[in-house]
């Protein structure tokens, strides 16, 4: 039963992981479109962005966590100035391109200037300790990072129904192009979902950081690609299919590594990816698709 | 103080209008006529910017060309777009406030959805649905109320009329009426010829991106019979 | 219309031809004239890339200028030719041949089977060799190619080396963690050790599956936890920060068992997890290629090439250090640059000197190292050597 | 002349532009027989492999207009079942010694082999294309994604048969650069007659506006399989050139690394047109030797330069993201090679 009941915490805990990674590609996609795999390297980031605060000012845990978070904001809103803002009116597989080029340039500066080797980075470790509720041993960084999942996405609810710049955001996912017409700055809406992006990104370059310990270049692909794995599942451009779509992803892995012989383990991804491409075949826009509210755009 | 000086209109490497002129003056409802595809949509389109346009376009002084759409809204330009396009997910409340967000006066937008949801009591039963729920007429409505509720100077209004059932077009007439009545400056697009006619102070005729011939309410009605034929539009 | 054609097609030609000679001919700059009296050695290898870390040619290099700058072998001098391949098998063949085409008599690359095989073969046309730092995976060695040599000993001998430590202190029921990924290294090096356990008495409680870039091993450790009765140790063969990972995890879920692993572990980012609290590393051995520890030989050849400004970052470039030391014995007792005499004279030798361990020699094996292979673990978070012998009852069913 | 009454103006046009293409990639192949060193000839019969790559990525993803990312997954496909078939039973005994259905008990004939690996895969790529070929846009990008980590955890995890990441070795070396010139000419040929076919021309229509094509009575899913199909074929013969000249392959090289690089090659040449195919494969792929070069640190005219490792992946993104902002149709955008002389010489 503790098996039983441990497993399904961690498939929660794997899905509040994805679940944010998800949000952050999604919200950009439902604005303009992009399906911005550059958001890999904007973790990695914030990863090595940790690596330098703690090597040239201070190993403070909470500078270190502000400063991440600042950097991954500040690349994501800098990336949409310089590299997607000349294809924002552009097709998604220009922007799919674009975001791949983007992403092939971030992880080799990051190895022309820092290191092929990955890097250690210790100081989040403190995060992690364990605590026993209800007989069930887990582990603390399971909760913050469930914990934080769900608080950001009560955030990002109170802010897209309340503020204006939300519903602003909402109604752009919609029809960009009326969203201008009511006078409200393109610039401005993109710049802050990328902004948006990039905080989530930095938040689970955070809890990533405190498992790992370490960051390399090529960090950011397989958070990019779950991320977008479950995108698609929930629907790619509906926020909530993206939460939806990162927790089913999590109880998919997790139950193929429990329920999967071992002599098959190694097909694992397979058949996770299998799953997927059943559901888009099932469902080729995804269990929530936001194709109902495209219709209009069209 | 809107003038069009021999606009050309592009979609894509197409051209859909060939060298307009127009004049909308203060306070004044322009129409423009014409059967599908005369090129009235795009003359909007270029006007608020979605479309890529040569000529010159000015609107109270200001040069509009190399504006973005936003920068042409705060202008004063405010455009109710064919096919209405209201955020069919937003609430009307949203759709509303998201017309005002270039205003800064919170109390006066309150006021100005209160004032809207008075004229119009359905949109006030609804204010928390869906605005994809509410009927075509009342999305029209909705339409209307969202371009005005950024208080804008010129209203350009498309096919406001399109779909509509006969009743319900004559109470978007009524308030385009109205509007006119509280000096707003109008340019309509219109294929329902007669009454758009009995609204407008001056009339542009457009085909194929052409202009065939312009007018004031009474020359243009005179010519009502060959514009009949021309636009198919029955009168009834 | 036809001539039209033909003159088009000709200029077309003439300057498609143009545009190919200026790229040919910068890539051919690097090219220069055969010298008898330089030994060349060619690294077409990634500095780049997944397999960056396994890279020996900083502590080749340095090597190299301490043999130059003590006068060369019998003054022959050593050069050595560097280029990036990535992971890409097709560039580090073409690359190797461009070595080959300028006189290199060794050649080492990418240290997968999948590249080392070929590369043989074409190295074999010129009579040179393929010499590998750190290349443990075992199919090198069933006959394929005969101009192969690495300088270390296969992974039974790692996977043995563990497991004889864990038998001595105690280790009754284990774990394997076992993955595709790695290739044999990390498929078949956990079945040899779980093979030389259960040959000592143990038990092989359980073979769990897992992916390379796992950063959250909680279901594996629920499944760890399940387990009845409670495992001694666990076996992996993987890489950091994978490992460092799986480490704390397993420690914050309260298993105590070893974590006992092979060459993989040997990075300076595990020493790194036990920043803080260095009780995380009490348990956590593995069986390396060569002494790490603090006052290791290895240790003072990092610090001496630091001095001479190359950074040799860990174990694997420090490796290079052997083979650049195994070539100049070669050649000092081949008395020759000859690519065929060199390897014969390398295989001959009953011990070369070796900087990493005291001695390798080739003559018994031909393909690979007879070395010792020691065991590493922490006190206190440093690194202390646990044992290092040539291991004893290792299997022999992987050839 | 007699010709032009079974070709339209287009395909005739069509065979001109091949023609030149094939001139550009013979000269480039004598260039290098005759004048290059050893190596050179290898980086050139790498670039046609990958040539062969951008082509069948070209047939489906240009014209259809869908991004592709499972093409090096057939790729795999065709190599490794040529290598299955091809090699000899004394070497398959030594590496796959646990091959189930006796696939180790037999070998067959370098052309036989070539035959039943392109047969097998096209029934594959036929089988998902029934699934593919339905959904659009980046649901079909995403199941081509799915598609590429599902043949790659195969080959990975049923080593008994394909041998992951280790060596599947002793495939005989039975192509060299005459082979891949001679293929590669065909290809072009191939791709481009597919092109300015009846079904090339309605699945470039159907890209522009699937409505409006299907309304002219198009029907989408049977042109888009089609390329999808032959797409493949090209993918199993690059598949098949790669093994049949370095006589070893793994499961590495069929993965993400080349999905990207050779995405880059057709979109920087332009994905619409097989110019631009050809024109991308030989820009990065001879580029890229040249920045590789570059990396290293060389010492050019006396002056030692400093050691840029990346600089390849780096210029690469650049590449990318430069064309997709200022030119996104690529290079060639929608001029074939013989429009642009045609154009050039009026």
């Amino acid at each position: 039963m503790d098996y039983a009941i441990q497993q399904v915490l961690n498939a929660l805990s794997f899905g509040a992981e994805y679940a944010l990674l998800a949000l952050g590609l999604a919200i950009v996609f439902s604005i303009m479109g992009l399906v911005n795999f550059a958001h890999g390297e904007i973790i990695a980031a914030g990863g090595y962005s940790m690596f330098a605060i703690t090597s040239l000012l201070t190993g403070n845990p909470f500078v270190v966590i502000v400063g991440a978070l600042l950097v991954a904001v500040l690349a994501s809103v800098l990336l949409e100035r310089v590299a997607f803002r000349p294809v924002r009116y552009a097709d998604a597989s220009t922007g799919l391109l674009t975001a791949f080029g983007v992403s092939m340039i971030l992880q080799n500066l990051f190895l022309l200037l820092v290191s092929p080797r990955p890097i250690a980075i210790t100081n989040l470790y403190f995060l992690n300790w364990p605590i026993e509720v209800a007989g069930v041993q887990i582990s603390t960084l399971q909760v913050f990072e469930t914990v934080t999942t769900a608080i950001a996405i009560c955030l990002l609810v109170v802010f897209l129904k309340k503020s204006s710049f939300g519903i602003a955001m909402r109604a752009a996912s919609l029809d960009f192009e009326m969203v201008r017409l009511m006078g409200i700055r393109a610039n401005r809406v993109v710049a802050v979902a990328f902004a948006v992006s990039g905080l989530l990104a930095g938040l689970a370059c955070i809890f990533i950081m405190a498992r790992r310990g370490s960051v390399d270049p090529t960090f950011g692909f397989n958070p990019v690609l779950k991320a977008f794995v479950a995108c698609v599942l929930g629907g790619f451009g509906s926020l909530p299919g993206a939460v939806l779509g990162g927790f089913l992803l999590g109880a998919i892995e997790v139950g193929m590594l429990v329920l999967l012989p071992q002599s098959y383990g190694g097909m694992k991804e397979a058949f996770v990816f299998g799953i997927v491409a059943l559901i888009l075949v099932w469902r080729p826009d995804g269990i929530l698709s936001p194709a109902v509210e495209k219709g209009d755009k069209l | 103080m809107l003038e069009l000086h021999n606009v050309r209109v592009y979609h894509g490497p197409i051209e859909a209008v060939h060298g307009l002129s127009v004049s909308v003056s203060e306070g004044q409802c322009v129409v423009l006529l014409g059967p599908n595809g005369a090129g009235k949509t795009s003359t909007l389109s270029a006007i608020a910017g979605v479309a890529s346009s040569r000529g010159q376009i000015t609107f109270n002084g200001h040069d509009l060309e190399g504006l973005s759409i936003e920068e042409r809204q705060r202008l004063g330009i405010a455009l109710a777009p064919e096919g209405r396009r209201i955020f069919s997910n937003l609430s009307v409340r949203e759709n509303l406030l998201i017309g005002a967000a270039t205003r800064t006066d919170r109390p006066g937008v309150a006021s100005d959805i209160d004032y809207w949801f008075s004229t119009f009591p359905v949109l006030h039963e609804r204010s928390d649905q869906a605005a994809g729920t509410l009927s075509g007429g009342e999305q029209q409505m909705l339409t209307i109320a969202r371009a005005l509720m950024s208080k804008p100077r010129i209203l350009l209004l498309d096919e406001p009329s399109l779909g509509l059932a006969p009743l319900i077009c004559k109470q978007i007439f009524a308030l385009i009426d109205s509007l006119k009545a509280q000096g707003m400056t109008i340019l309509l697009v219109e294929q329902n010829v007669r009454d758009a006619l009995q609204l407008a102070d001056y009339g542009y005729m457009l085909n194929s991106g052409n202009l065939m011939s312009e007018g004031d309410r009474e020359t243009l009605s005179r010519q009502g019979a060959s514009m009949s034929t021309l636009t198919g539009i029955n009168h009834t | 219309m036809s001539k039209g054609i033909n003159k088009t097609m000709k200029i077309f030609q003439v300057a498609s031809g143009c545009a190919i000679t200026g790229i040919l001919a910068t890539a051919l700059a690097g090219g220069s004239a055969m010298a008898a009296d330089t030994i060349k050695i060619g690294f077409a290898v990634p500095l780049t890339g997944e397999y960056a870390p396994y890279t020996s040619v900083q502590g080749a290099r340095c090597m190299a200028e301490m043999i130059n700058r003590d006068g060369g072998v019998d003054g022959k001098m050593f050069e050595v030719l560097v280029q990036d391949v990535g992971s890409d098998s097709q560039a580090a063949i073409s690359i190797s041949e461009k070595f080959l085409e300028e006189g290199a008599i060794t050649i080492s690359t990418i240290p997968f089977s999948d590249t080392m095989i070929p590369v043989a073969q074409l190295a074999a046309s010129y009579g040179a060799t393929v010499i590998q730092a750190q290349s443990t995976q075992v199919e090198m060695h069933a006959g394929i190619v005969d101009n192969f040599i690495t300088n270390v000993s296969p992974d039974p001998f790692t996977a043995t080396a563990g497991a004889n430590f864990a038998l001595e202190n105690g280790v009754k029921n284990v774990v394997l963690f076992t993955s595709d990924e790695g290739g044999s290294w990390s498929a078949r090096t956990p079945v040899w050790f779980g093979d030389v356990i259960e040959a000592g008495g143990g038990t092989v409680l359980s073979s769990l599956n897992f992916s390379f870039g796992t950063s959250d091993w909680s279901p594996q450790i629920a499944e760890l936890k399940k387990l009845d009765p409670q495992p001694d140790a666990v076996y992996i063969s993987s890489v950091m920060p994978d490992v460092g990972v799986l480490i704390r995890q397993m420690r914050t879920a309260g298993i105590d068992a070893w974590v006992i692993g092979s060459d993989g572990l040997d990075d300076p980012s595990l020493d790194a997890i036990g920043e803080g609290d260095a009780a995380v590393l009490d348990k956590v051995v593995f069986a390396t290629l060569a002494p790490s520890h603090a006052d290791s030989a290895m240790a003072a050849f990092i610090a001496e090439c630091n001095a001479m400004d190359i950074e040799v970052a860990g174990l694997f470039p420090a490796l290079g250090s052997d083979i650049v030391m195994a070539i100049a014995h070669g050649v000092e007792q081949a008395g020759s640059v000859d690519p065929v005499a060199v390897r014969e004279a390398m295989r001959a030798a009953d011990s070369i000197s070796a900087k990493t361990v005291e001695n390798v020699s080739f003559k018994e094996h031909q393909s690979y190292a007879q070395r010792t292979g020691p065991v590493i673990g922490f006190k206190d978070g440093k690194r202390v050597l646990l044992s290092n012998e040539v291991p004893d009852g290792v299997p022999t069913d992987w050839n | 002349m007699s010709l032009s009454a079974y070709i339209s103006r287009d395909q005739r046009s069509g065979l001109v532009g091949s023609l030149l293409l094939s001139c550009l990639l013979i000269a480039v192949g004598l260039l290098v027989v005759y004048f290059g060193q050893r190596y050179q000839l290898r980086i050139v019969y790498a670039a046609y492999v990958n040539l062969l790559v951008v082509l069948g990525l070209q047939v489906f993803m240009g014209n259809a207009n869908i991004t592709n990312l499972s093409h090096s997954a057939f790729m795999g496909i065709g190599a490794y079942v040529a290598a299955i078939c091809v090699t000899p039973v004394k070497i398959k005994a030594i590496s796959l010694p646990q091959a189930p259905w006796g696939l180790n008990a037999f070998a067959l004939d370098p052309w036989v082999s070539a035959f039943i690996a392109i047969a097998i895969t096209a029934l594959l790529a036929w089988l998902v294309g029934l699934i593919i070929t339905r959904l659009s846009g980046i649901g079909a990008t995403i199941v081509s994604l799915a598609l590429l980590v599902i043949v790659h955890s195969i080959f990975l995890h049923r080593t008994d048969i394909f041998k992951g990441k280790q060596a599947f070795f002793g495939i005989p070396q039975v192509f060299d650069i005459n082979s891949i010139l001679i293929i590669s000419v065909c290809a072009i040929f191939v791709a481009r007659a597919f092109r300015e076919s009846h079904w090339g021309i309605q699945l470039r229509a159907s890209a522009d506006d699937e409505v409006g094509a299907r309304s002219m009575g198009v029907n989408v899913y049977r042109v888009r399989l089609i390329a999808w199909v032959l797409g493949s074929v090209f993918l199993a013969v690059a598949g098949i050139s790669y093994a049949y000249f370095l006589g070893t392959i793994s499961a590495r090289p069929f993965y993400f690394t080349h999905v990207f690089l050779t995405v880059a090659m057709l979109i920087l040449g332009g994905m619409r047109t097989v110019t631009g195919a050809v024109l991308g494969t030989l820009l990065i792929s001879f580029g890229l030797e040249g920045v590789r070069y570059l990396e290293t640190g060389p010492e050019l005219l006396g002056i030692k330069l400093p050691e840029l490792l990346g600089l390849s992946g780096i210029m690469l993104g650049v590449v990318i993201v430069v064309t997709m902002a200022f030119r996104s149709s690529g290079i060639t955008g929608n001029t074939e090679i013989e429009q642009l002389f045609n154009r050039w010489r009026r």
